[in-house]
């Protein structure tokens, strides 16, 4: 059980996938010949010179890189598009929703789209139309599946079920937590199957509800609050869609409060979703409305202060989960 | 070819335009819903096209998608099922009229978002090339589809990756009701090829044998690993857009100098009598054996049971998920709301 | 006061301000030259003769008569963008979220983008990718504007006041209402401000919070439920972003019960947004948990019977007031 | 050109030149984040295009929008606090490196998205054209930019409508460290524009009378209602993609012979000594006045506060709405929860 980063993660399932199966192959932008190659953040470095008929430069042409994926799943391949960042994929939306989300039911099960769309969301003074996060859009779409991975031995036991997957999965990961969260992978294969949620800390009396880079900051913000007597009980969904809430639902029988901590905007977030579903099946369990943390709606400013400003980070959770345990909702 | 090709050349273009004929009238009998986009007219560049593949080549078109269909082999049964939406139906009336397919004939189906199956179809044929199947795909798109962006991305791509993939653009002149000169800059289709440094060309799609023989000359070359081919077919559609718009305003005098160009009559013609291939007697025991088929087709249809309310959400995933709830939805649905 | 159509209210609206502004110019594919004119669906008869140098057919291109319609705009235009189908705005999804929305913002208020959007909603046996519902989408994103409207009155007001705004707005009409909703409009100038909710019932029961085709299928419910003594409160949210909740928060004071009815797809749909929103401020109001009458979530089928049975309408209205009424939730 | 024209050719690429060397080393001490595009070794073609235009014409570029912003005469003190992210730069730092922009000059800016642009520009040449203001609009984007789908949509609609819009293609042979006979059929880019019925052109982008002369060519053709026009600047950047990455492997040999012609160098030598247009002593006072300015940017820049948090939802709404809460959130925002 090693110790690695959330890129090396990806990168071993990756290796581990295209070993496996020869049908697996991988396209983008700039993932071989660019920087030192391995994707342009360096998740996979070496992987295209191990597999070079296998891992292509793309033009820039994001409605080809997926649409072309998935006539190549329909054709019998198992082929992971990767689109730079998030922000392009809506260059390719109508491929993703109309095309890749489609083909299975429309067809009446003719035809199967064993496909995954790897893409980081992101943010670092990159701007409005780079640092978005689509993730509850993509989770409302029939069709797709959708995992965020917040932990190395997720981020692996993920992508390896996505890869093995019969249906076009988004697999989410965050520039982020690359090259700075580690963590322990079981040796071996290592499988995390798509749509289990996961407690990430036990607590007792507020619930999380989170995925991705938001679970990390959670993390934090339970240390900090640890110290003034608040214990989060985090749920880290990991599969968007479909959704496992059973956890969730668990966790607020126990504790009685919710917040529903999220990267995106927050009108039309997934955590309206989320809450709406919740006050629905346990409306007489909560001592207090469900509460959201969620990026500002506002395009997102190039300035640090004002990045900073629109971003929810863990100081951000803890403010809330403060002002929860206060009845200040 | 010999007498029985050619006369299957025949019965597939008589077919289609008895088939389109007949889903016209049940549309207006309300037995179709939605949009019906018919074939008539075109007839040649169905069949030429689709008779010069090989069986297990791919094909996808746009949702123009009966006379492929058809000229494929797709039973009229199953094709009329679907357009009926029936449980039959080639996609056990899921899809409708412009999602014909069938995967056991490598018919891919048609796609009802403009330019949308070109990248699909490229990616079919990036398979073959990959697996080293020899199979070659052909992608049939109006001349309205040209504009697109994805057009655009895909012919890029494949010529470059030097994809077995022949680009048939059916030209017929109009994008609905918009004149070609209207939507496009090029009214020559075929040459956009240039902006790809792609082989091109255009053909009569009003002659069977001349669009047949040019779908066959391209395969081998395609197959033979040449790369892409964009082949642009000159054609003129009898009705409407859809069977909605029966007035689309195209001056009379166009339909009729087209109505003298007919693919059939001229097929008949030109080259069935004139060297003797068949006689009146020969195509009017296809004409009556096609005129029982599109009717049975119907019959059939009629028959046919709609597809099973509890069959709504199969297939949405295909790889069962622990704890998904059987409309994918977030936790148990709310079954009461919903009839 | 005239009784008019939907359709007509629409075209009334867009040849007054047409007449008005000599800024304002309309593109779109196959509104010219398409069957007799005027819109594939004949919204508009009889106007691309009166404009021709300002109504025009379009190459099938989404990404540019959205995205051309940005330029204009920014070059001091007011046009108006018609997407065929509300469906196709996916191929032109870029140009919305990172252009349309983000100009103003992100230059810092340099240059605005006066547009209008117009594209209608719809289904009618046309299958999976000509029958969907993205209000929910729309709503969630910050620089638009979007408005909904479920009358003929509103359909006039709406239009008028979007093509003044000096916003991107989407303007979101419904192939159901077209031809078949009538009603009377105040004749004159009359302009429906955007971001203002309107009561379309009043009642004492239940609040219904809705809008565009569910508001018409919302009253057809209320009559039904009158007969048997409920009385429905119906709020016509009318614009959904930015979103004018203080009549639903209202009117649930009163009813302490509320269901949020749409079209869209449940997952993921605004309907989670406005109930996660009320929860939080009307928390200690309801006497039930906020439910949720939506579209199931599955791609759309061609076939009559499952048509019919993924989309939601007035019976569907019924059927979740009658449960709730009876605390069956 | 006259003597003071020509020397203000050469101070704008020294400028450009001086200033992206600089904004590079505030990269490296983390003065500026995100991303940075610079314009070394591609000056010519933004002094060479810029300086053809009328003052009033619409200028829009892609993200490596530096050069173009000075030689459309924005101060360099407001490029450099975009670039720090400070209030005093072109958005109030809330564009940054991509998206510099003065509307007053007609610089509608630089944009992220590749390919993007493209329809805003043709757009603006819409509004141009519609309003008879004789403008037209130059839109550059690189060589990676023209396979995406706007590309297609935008030039075969300018095309067709005859937009005053010229294309040009900044084609320094890669996408950020894709080749271009990997990302592209065709390498020569302007043959492109035979897709459309374009007129098109390549011209030698690191010779900036030649650059020049061609944009002014175009230009006035363009402006005569002849239509958009397609030309491709072959040039190469001296840098990486962005300054992040210092590394992209290009051959040592290739930027080493780029480096032989040098755009400033080139003109330094070919024109103004050549011809006796300057004396070394006068490129040295220019080059003393261009230093200084470009330290004076930064002394600008630093000394420029951050922007106002109080201002950040200004502008997301050019009209306000009565009921709308300042974040354009449903209800009132949870205030509580956001430093
Ligand atoms: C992206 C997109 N935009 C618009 C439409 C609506 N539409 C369907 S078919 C069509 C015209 C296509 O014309 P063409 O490609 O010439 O094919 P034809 O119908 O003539 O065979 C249009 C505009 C669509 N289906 N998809
Ligand atoms: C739609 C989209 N896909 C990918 C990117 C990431 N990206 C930014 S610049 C770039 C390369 C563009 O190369 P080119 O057009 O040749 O311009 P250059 O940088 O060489 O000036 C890429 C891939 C993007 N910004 N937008
Ligand atoms: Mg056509
Ligand atoms: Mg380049």
């Amino acid at each position: 059980m090693a110790e690695i980063t959330y890129a090396q993660a990806i990168a071993q399932a990756l290796r581990e996938e295209m070993k496996r199966d020869p049908n697996v192959v991988m396209w983008g932008e700039d993932i071989v010949n660019y920087n030192k190659g391995g994707s342009p953040y360096g998740v996979y470095r070496g992987l295209p010179q191990e597999f070079p008929d296998r891992i292509f430069d793309t033009p820039i042409a994001e409605e080809g890189i997926i649409g072309i994926a998935i006539g190549a799943a329909m054709g019998g391949m198992r082929p992971i598009a990767e689109i730079m960042t998030v922000n392009f994929t809506l260059v390719a939306w109508d491929q993703i929703v109309n095309h890749a989300a489609k083909q299975a039911h429309m067809f009446n099960g003719q035809m199967k789209v064993p496909m995954v769309i790897r893409t980081p969301n992101g943010f670092g003074r990159t701007g409005s139309t780079h640092s978005q996060n689509f993730d509850a859009w993509f989770a409302s779409i029939p069709g797709l599946k959708v995992v965020v991975p917040s932990s190395p031995a997720d981020a692996k036991g993920l992508l390896k079920s996505a890869i093995r997957d019969d249906d076009p999965v988004v697999y989410l990961e965050h520039l982020a937590l690359y090259h700075r969260v580690k963590g322990v992978v079981p040796d071996g294969e290592h499988l995390t199957p798509i749509g289990v949620a996961d407690y990430k800390r036990r607590g007792k009396d507020l619930t999380i509800v989170t995925w991705g880079r938001m679970a990390v900051e959670s993390l934090k913000a339970a240390d900090t609050l640890a110290k003034e007597g608040i214990e989060l009980e985090i749920v880290d969904l990991r599969t968007l869609r479909p959704m496992d809430l059973s956890l969730a639902l668990e966790s607020v029988r126990k504790t009685h409060r919710v917040i529903v901590v999220e990267e995106g905007w927050r009108v039309g977030g997934l955590g309206g979703e989320i809450a709406a579903s919740m006050q629905e099946q346990a409306f007489n369990d909560l001592d207090a409305p469900i509460a959201r943390v969620a990026g500002l709606d506002v395009p997102m400013p190039y300035a640090e202060n004002l990045e900073r400003a629109t971003l929810p980070f863990a100081e951000d959770v803890v403010m809330a989960c403060k002002a929860m345990m206060a009845n200040k909702y | 070819m010999d007498k029985a090709g050619l006369l299957e050349l025949y019965r597939q273009m008589q077919l289609i335009r008895v088939f389109e004929d007949k889903s016209a009238e049940m549309y207006g009998k309300a037995k179709i819903g939605g949009f019906l986009h018919l074939d008539s007219g075109q007839e040649a560049v169905c069949v030429g096209a689709v008779s010069a593949l090989n069986a297990d080549d791919d094909l996808v078109t746009n949702y123009r998608d009966h006379g492929y269909a058809l000229a494929r082999g797709l039973s009229s049964r199953a094709v009329m099922a679907e357009l009926f939406g029936r449980k039959d139906g080639t996609t056990g009336g899921r899809g409708g009229s412009m999602h014909i397919a069938d995967v056991s004939k490598r018919f891919w189906g048609g796609y009802a978002i403009v330019g949308a199956h070109l990248p699909l179809a490229a990616g079919l044929a990036y398979a073959a090339q990959y697996q080293k199947t020899g199979r070659i795909t052909l992608c049939m798109m109006g001349d309205g589809s040209t504009n697109i962006g994805t057009f655009h991305a895909t012919l890029n791509w494949a010529q470059l990756w030097k994809l077995p993939i022949i680009f048939l653009v059916v030209n017929n002149m109009y994008s609905m009701g918009t004149p070609l000169s209207v939507h496009s800059s090029l009214t020559d289709i075929y040459k956009k090829a240039a902006g790809y440094g792609m082989e091109a060309m255009q053909v009569d799609g009003n002659d069977v044998m001349a669009m047949r023989e040019a779908v066959c000359d391209i395969a081998s070359r395609v197959r033979a690993g040449n790369g892409p081919f964009l082949l642009e077919a000159i054609t003129y559609r009898y009705s409407g857009h859809s069977a909605v718009d029966k007035n689309t305003p195209r001056p009379a005098s166009e339909v009729a100098e087209w109505k003298t160009r007919d693919p059939i009559v001229r097929f008949t013609e030109n080259v069935l009598f004139k060297h003797n291939h068949a006689t009146p007697e020969d195509l009017a025991k296809i004409d009556k054996a096609v005129e029982a088929e599109v009717e049975d087709s119907v019959q059939f249809s009629d028959a046919s049971p709609l597809p099973d309310r509890s069959t709504l959400y199969d297939y949405i995933y295909r790889t069962p998920v622990a704890n998904m709830q059987i409309d994918g939805s977030l936790i148990k649905p709310p079954t009461l709301l919903k009839k």
